[in-house]
């Protein structure tokens, strides 16, 4: 039993951490670590300086650009990439539709999708969500009738992140309506958002962001070229998609930055006497939420090194902790920083540039955060949901 | 022994009540209040002076209705029910509570016929960038001169502070920035020179302003209160802010939690309403636990609120606002959960109740500050 | 609205509370307040005192020895027999059967059992629960079958609250086994508890007191007489006996009497540089305790004050509210007090009188109170029980 | 990054948990066992010995088998699984720490070998009528006599202090009271002219005892260590303790989870089990969140419980300590609930698993007094 890194491995994370200190703008991994949204062209910036490091899809199967990592070099990456406040490759390319294209498409589709989806010349969204599904995904309605070579597509997505900048879109859709389970029956399309009849309607959240939006479909043609793998069989390639999220699902390199900057911010905040951090109440609710990350980091240590004695496709029993523990931490550190910005979190970021800040520079962002990371406990399968597989699956409740 | 509302108070809440259902049921209603350059609707605080909410708690001598803190509790639990964003507590309850309780008999006159009639808004302006919710942490200061007084200091989130008439300021005319005494109070005319006003929305959807005193001139009757006795008035008329406080947040409460309970029941998953699913009903259950301490601390607030003995009234108020903040976070965050994606939009009201909830539970102190005030009193004494 | 007691009340508070203070012995109440248990001589020493001073059965009718008190006064009663740690005269007898005879049974029988069950001369036991009920309480299966003048009772109850002191128990048995619901068929018996085929086995509980015992019944001959009220309308009444309990459900005076105790140990007791009182954290953990007995207390004021708006037979919204937080704060306060013991706790209670405690002389009871007052989110209907009449009855669900 | 045992370490861990299978499946035997007069059956403490558990954190050279934390960690496991009642942590872990770190060579070659072969049991006494948990807090006094040391004073809740043969006693030898320095270690044996003692058996089954060490003359190589400097040998030897004991709560909150879903799984009411009501499922799986949050840090704890490093060990010791004590409160107090009332009861297992969990979060400090450490530390390092 040895917790420490090995050589190599503390050799490859200090590498990671000086290219990405490096090679990404500072102003870029600033507003990341501030919480505040990224523009297009900055997330594309990004996305674009890891991929020319041969460091955007370093999950995919080498041929494709992967890198034959262990996992604790895999589990190092994903840390390094929050820790440093570097904005995710973008996760509907290279976690989501890249794999599932990799393993279940064909040749064809594999040369023609591939280098634009990791190099993000086409930017994807993810067409899963409905506005009636909620966290009984296989529930969708969307409807896909064969007509020739065409799919027609008719219905509606929602919740589709970043659904504005996107060029196509992989989405689920009901090839077959009479089949006995709601899980069968659907099929895996791509399909490119100039098609006509597809309409995208931003969604506005409450922390004022335009991060997701509706995307309609109404007698949209695809291309029966465009199915991924077998008609009917996309529920399968759905749940492969959904269990690649496993490893970054506790995002402890974000709580620990997110910790890391509390603990600077309160250090230089007055308070009372002193500083906000010689207050004792304070110090150990932070103490508090750095023990739980430490223990929720060497959880998820627990499990990547578990992954060795395990087949890949087979689930991971702690990947629901992992989630809902995850999701609790990352919300007690906006809520932490919630008390370090005090009173100045109440004002709205400034309308323009010229106005001078309410509070300190980076209180204005504070808040919207912390509305927006109530997200965390909601997406990905709500924690109800994973106490629920917890019980049933783990407990045989 | 007695909870009922009396007569005339009931009819108030009914009035209330009918007033925010028509001004707030439809929720598009709001953004078109806000919308305005003053961020709510000129008009509907016409409804209120009309109605005689605006001179409620003025003695009938002062030009009010003679209202104490019970109707102040029946108005202000309505705001939080309708989500208004019309400047009561920042009028009527803080501006008017200092002239009530510290005006003198000239600045009354002056001021509290047209907070009655709608025509006169006020502000308090105290925090400053470096004071957090510390009121007695000055640096602004007030310099005596032939006949008056010359301000100079900036203001930070002054609650409704860029269409207020008139500011009450806090100013330092004696000692050490973080000194408890020589703290003095100020009624400075909007437009007098050298203020100037930067006005922005609040995270909750109310408005706020920077306000900067440049040499800002004043007469001698501009003091308001005892020179250098500031600091007391500040912390009577507060906790009689923070009662009024707890009253909005156990509206806002009530509205999210029947919000919420009205979701369960009918959105489906799997087949069945997830109002059916029992992890969800206890919660919601613990949800009405919180709710219904907080309605009782909200009450004792109010029944506490007018008491001039600081070291009853303090730790009181104190109590009421730490569990009403430990209430509202356990509301607000589990109605949105409950609610699941669709409380994390814009259009959908339950966001909107959560975040006046979040910045409510920051306004005049978090919950450890009020701890502190409790536990600094020895706890809360036996006495009702 | 008026939070503060009428002069009146507060004569009358006052009044009960220097009867209590000078009437009941002080060993008694010392042992009360620091949470150990009574001997059978002392609970009846107690309630005979109470009973002498006509303060034994407030809620009684008139008739039968009861005072016409109104619903503040009766709230006032209970709050200062917690307050100043008098032991509560025995509710079997007071709270439970004796309103049960005075409404339902007959003539004789009250003339029979009223005035002995107000004296404490019959002590009550109770035979509700049994090994397979739980909170399922309808679901019992004790039998009751009429032979003659006779009922044959056979069956088992359990969590029977001292019972190894009881001269008579009254209890719940099935008498018509092929009813269609479960809560139909069910009689309410009065037994001696000498009649032969009664055994009490006692249950020690996990704070090594004997407390609750087991109650076997094996081919029990009950007369007919002892019947109560009518043949399978049992379940009636102990609705109504149950119904009773509601407003001691808070048990607010009790837990400031603890509340006050821990203060007043924890300035005595030596911690860190100072006193424990001293400690932030500490102080902050009792201040939201006493808070939230406070709400209580107010929310427990309401449903009195709400009284005189309702017919006495209707459900109280409240009592599952007071049943949910009251349990809570008891277990708070129980808890702040193993803090103020600190390592002392863990000593068991001297074997012998000659020997000096370990510690400060009460820390030998916290552990155990502790331990036991897990019970009270247990019995009386559960708090998980409390949150599904809450979501059922109030909130619709 | 390795969380696998070696061959070694589970060949250990079958074999432990095997003895502990045999020793406490049948709960029965438990009573049984606390029935000797030691408060636990000599039998038993020779069976460890045979299989080599009480010589397992010694080096060869010490007369033992050179394990590790990982290898204390395995067997605490078993034993809080097993709810067993044996000295290991006061004679091994305690006893034997203090001889292992700090120890002179006679010292070790006079007692290890016995601990190893089951023939000497040991007792830390510490605890004071005034100290609560502070280490430091030390009024015992040791004099420097011709040749020796002659002890006073008192100790209180020395764990096995009744049945130990040598005492490790903590003693000040200059400065006042509370001073960090100026405390040293004695050994003391048992049967020593001066010493009294009075045992009794703890809240969880165990046994303690009351010490009083009256003009007890020591000869001069009864002293542990360095003269004075016993502060930071203590803080060393409590923090391999603390970290067995993070592995004991483990081992008994994985039980106790286990009793608790077994009972969910069989006893039904309203007709279904409850462990059918999702309410129950989702306190189950928090639950289990919090046990598995324990064990890692259990594992944290053995990892770092023999750094020589006070700056690096004391914060990740103490943070494993406090969130261990979260779980086990939270876990204990589920099981009871989720149990209900046979959880009440002497005569089934889970009351008495919630009554040493609750002992064991007191040991060594409760939560505060860790979190204070953790945050005085400034946190936790990056550092793993």
């Amino acid at each position: 039993m040895e917790l420490r890194y090995t050589p190599e491995e503390i050799a490859f994370r200090d590498e990671l951490r000086a290219t990405f200190r490096s090679k990404i703008p500072a102003e870029i991994r600033q507003k990341v670590s501030e919480g505040r949204h990224l523009e297009r062209d900055e997330i594309a910036q990004a996305h674009r300086i890891l991929h020319a490091e041969g460091l955007a899809t370093p999950n995919w199967p080498v041929q494709w650009g992967g890198k034959d990592w262990t996992p604790v070099q895999r589990y190092i990456y994903t840390e390094e990439v929050q820790f440093n406040a570097v904005p995710m490759p973008l996760s509907f390319n290279v976690a989501m539709v890249g794999p599932v294209i990799a393993n279940f498409a064909s040749e064809e589709q594999k040369q023609k999708f591939l280098p634009a989806t990791a190099s993000l010349d086409i930017w994807w969204a993810q067409g899963f969500s409905e506005p009636g599904s909620g966290s009984d995904l296989a529930s969708l309605k969307t409807t896909a009738k064969r007509e020739g070579d065409h799919y027609i597509v008719n219905g509606q997505k929602t919740w589709t992140t970043l659904g504005q900048h996107a060029d196509w879109i992989f989405l689920l859709v009901r090839t077959d309506p009479a089949a006995p389970k709601k899980q069968q029956g659907i099929s895996f399309l791509l399909a490119d958002m100039k098609t006509p009849g597809i309409t995208v309607r931003p969604i506005i959240t409450i922390d004022g962001g335009h991060e997701v939006n509706e995307v309609f479909f109404d007698d949209v043609k695809v291309p029966v070229e465009n199915l991924v793998g077998e008609e009917n069989k996309g529920w399968d390639y759905a749940k492969f998609l959904l269990s690649n999220e496993r490893t970054n699902i506790a995002r402890v390199g974000f709580s620990k930055e997110k910790l890391a900057l509390v603990k600077a911010r309160a250090k230089e905040t007055p308070a009372g006497e002193g500083m906000l951090w010689d207050d004792v109440g304070f110090r150990h609710r932070v103490a508090m939420a750095e023990i739980e990350l430490k223990a929720l980091e060497i959880t998820q240590m627990r499990a990547v090194a578990a992954q060795r004695h395990r087949a890949a496709d087979k689930p991971d029993p702690t990947s629901s902790i992992l989630k809902i523990k995850g999701s609790e931490i990352q919300q007690m550190a906006t809520e932490l920083m919630m008390t370090v910005a005090g009173p100045y979190a109440a004002a709205m970021p400034g309308h323009s540039h010229n106005e001078p800040p309410v509070g300190p520079d980076w209180a204005d962002a504070v808040a919207p955060q912390f509305f927006n990371y109530r997200k965390v406990s909601i997406y990905g399968g709500s924690n109800e949901i994973q106490r629920n597989i917890i019980a049933k699956a783990f407990l045989g409740l | 022994m007695d909870f009922d509302l009396t007569e005339e108070q009931r009819l108030l809440k009914e009035s209330v009540d009918r007033l925010m259902a028509d001004a707030y049921g439809d929720f598009e209603k709001r953004k078109h209040h806000q919308d305005n350059p003053q961020g709510y609707s000129p008009k509907l605080w016409s409804q209120y002076a009309e109605m005689g909410l605006l001179g409620l708690p003025f003695s009938e001598e002062q030009g009010g209705f003679g209202g104490g803190a019970v109707e102040t509790m029946t108005v202000m639990e309505a705001i939080g029910r309708g989500l208004a964003v019309e400047p009561y507590l920042a009028t009527v309850v803080l501006g008017g509570g200092f002239l009530r309780l510290g005006g003198s008999a000239a600045q009354q006159e002056a001021l509290i016929p047209g907070i009655a009639e709608g025509s006169t808004t006020l502000a308090f302006a105290q925090i400053e960038r470096q004071s957090r919710d510390d009121l007695f942490d000055v640096a602004t200061t007030a310099r005596r001169t032939d006949g008056g007084w010359v301000l100079d200091g900036a203001k930070s989130l002054v609650l409704h502070g860029d269409s207020a008439q008139h500011l009450i300021v806090s100013a330092r005319t004696a000692g050490q920035r973080r000194d408890r005494d020589g703290i003095s109070l100020f009624v400075v005319p909007a437009d007098a020179q050298g203020v100037s006003r930067r006005g922005y929305p609040t995270q909750d959807g109310l408005r706020a302003a920077e306000v900067l005193l440049e040499g800002v001139a004043l007469p001698a009757d501009a003091l308001l209160g005892a020179e250098g006795e500031g600091l007391a008035l500040m912390e009577r008329v507060v906790d009689v802010a923070l009662a009024a406080l707890c009253a909005e947040a156990v509206g806002a409460m009530e509205a999210l939690h029947e919000l919420t309970l009205d979701y369960l029941k009918q959105r489906k998953q799997f087949g069945v309403t997830i109002g059916s699913f029992q992890a969800v009903q206890h919660r919601a259950a613990d949800m009405l636990v919180a709710l219904e301490q907080a309605r009782s601390m909200s009450m004792y607030a109010a029944m506490m609120a007018e008491n001039p003995d600081p070291a009853v009234r303090r730790p009181a108020i104190a109590a009421a606002k730490a569990l009403v903040n430990r209430s509202a976070e356990l509301i607000g965050k589990e109605a949105i959960q409950l609610h699941g994606g669709i409380a994390m939009t814009m259009e959908y009201k339950a966001g909107h109740y959560f975040k006046r909830l979040t910045m409510l539970v920051n306004q005049f102190g978090e919950t450890d500050t009020h701890l502190r005030v409790v536990a600094a009193a020895g706890g809360l004494s036996e006495a009702a």
